[in-house]
């Protein structure tokens, strides 16, 4: 993802803006590959990986197999 | 089963191309209305492969647009087909939507919103994410009048919700978006055999497939938010 | 010539019933998709013969249908054509529509907009006189990419406005009005001769008349009144 | 027309309501086959002829041969 989403991408459970951490980049320093999205009231995280941010609820994330 | 581990396997099996290939042939038609300026930023709602987004930067110079979908391996295809840096995909459900209030200029959604769990709550967060005067496109093959799709929840673990044509605009009023527009857009692309083919596999008679696919299509309604 | 004394002349000698005929080819698939809820009250702008308005209290039950239309003989022919009392036909002019705010439910027009004499100040009454959420469906064949409707103001002695998608768009968002679609309807009813019988006295290849037909159609923009 | 058209048509110059006056009736009793429109603001006056107001701004509806 372009860090440019941050803008308008918000936590899906209280609507509050998003923090990036451990951000790692791509070659070109413009795509986040991999790091952690943080709400920035309630504190859940959403990760990214491959690129792409995983902003589901965490009760549905959670039932990815591990 | 849940979103993910259904289309997860639609995704791994290649299914969301073959989507794309049948669904193109009304959704070109609903997209090229789209009131889309240059700049514009534009979500795909349950983006399966995410072509309809792609189309929408070539066809009408749209800013950046968002692909979200339920299942992470739909959105790693979709990013997948694209080194577009203007395209961007996450993984997110209809019921709790990751945006910021008027931060939207169009919502497109092409045979998925049925899927929502609560489709009530997630049009009032389409009214909510959208800019005043964005508009919500949302084409649905699988409606109450097309009696031809109702078997289809047969196959699906996910609950569908099938509304009829005026269930759509009345729930767009409920949920404070205006209704520009509802319409059936014909698929006039689809191969329909000669009479004598029939019956084949699929279908009992000609009148029958014609009706599915050149009057029935694709079922449209066009929300804009106040 | 006055915008009365010409398109009387055309009253008088049948024209209306002659575009009527025409202009529902494409007409009614944009009619079909307007957003009327059984009760509203619905405005031609420039009725000609008044079919448009019929058509939606026949399919749509619209409640009310008024026609207004500058030449007098178009709307006492309008008139005669039906016993209809949910319809009524008057006389006026684009430019000073005689509503009172947020009145009307939808304005239709077909093939008249652009006679207006100011169309931006057209575009503003239309916004006046719609209630919150209420549609414009604009729907033209003269505009600019129409390369074969050009030719059309030698023929006519009012001025005619001859915009293109864009503009068409700009002109309702500096009216106040969101746009919620732009489409080109084809008109796939015309008889378009073989080939080989090109020239015609109308058209000297088949593929202009294709073109102009199947392709460009008629140009129709949504605009929906905040 | 109607009457119930009154509860919407306004005067076309300054939009203000209008008031019926020498009103003939169709033998239904609903439909107003002839009469004036008067604006209650500017008084300017609208006639109703074969049932059809005629509500052009006056410098336009002059021009109608007499
Ligand atoms: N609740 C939900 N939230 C997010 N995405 C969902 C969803 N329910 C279904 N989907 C997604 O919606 C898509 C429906 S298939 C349609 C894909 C694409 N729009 C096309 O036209 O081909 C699937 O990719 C599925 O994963
Ligand atoms: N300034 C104006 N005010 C009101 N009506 C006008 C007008 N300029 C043109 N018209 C009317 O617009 C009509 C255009 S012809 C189209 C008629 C009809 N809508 C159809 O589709 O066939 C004519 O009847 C003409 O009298």
């Amino acid at each position: 993802m372009k860090e440019s989403l941050l803008e308008i991408l918000r936590c899906p459970l209280d609507k509050h803006e998003l923090e990036l951490e451990d951000a790692e980049y791509a070659d070109d320093g413009e795509e986040v590959v991999s790091g952690v999205l943080v709400c920035s009231e309630c504190g859940e995280r959403y990760p990214i990986e491959d690129g792409i941010p995983n902003l589901l609820p965490p009760d549905m994330r959670e039932e990815t197999p591990a | 089963m849940s979103v993910r581990e259904e289309f997860d396997e639609w995704a791994a099996s290649g299914k969301d191309r073959g989507m794309e290939e049948r669904h193109w042939h009304t959704a070109k038609h609903a997209l090229a209305r789209m009131p889309i300026e240059p700049g514009d930023v534009v979500l795909d709602l349950g983006c399966g492969s995410g072509y309809a987004g792609r189309a929408l930067r070539e066809t009408k110079g749209a800013g950046r647009v968002y692909g979200l979908d339920g299942a992470p391996e739909m959105a790693r295809n979709a990013a997948g087909y694209t080194a577009d840096p203007g395209v961007g995909y996450l993984v997110g459900d209809f019921d709790s939507l990751p945006f910021a209030a008027d931060s939207i200029d169009h919502v497109w959604s092409m045979e998925a919103f049925y899927y929502a769990a609560d489709p009530h709550h997630t049009l009032e967060e389409i009214a909510r994410i959208l800019r005043p005067g964005g508009t919500f496109y949302c084409a649905v093959n699988y409606y109450e009048e097309n009696v031809y799709s109702h078997a289809w929840q047969e196959s699906i673990s996910i609950p569908m919700t099938r509304w009829d044509r005026d269930q759509y605009r009345s729930a767009f009023h409920d949920a404070g978006l205006y209704v520009a527009e509802q319409d059936n857009v014909p698929d006039r692309e689809i191969t329909i055999p000669d009479a004598d083919e029939f019956p084949t596999d699929d279908w009992d008679s000609r009148e029958e497939m014609v009706e599915r696919y050149r009057e029935y299509g694709t079922l449209l309604t066009v929300g804009v938010a106040p």
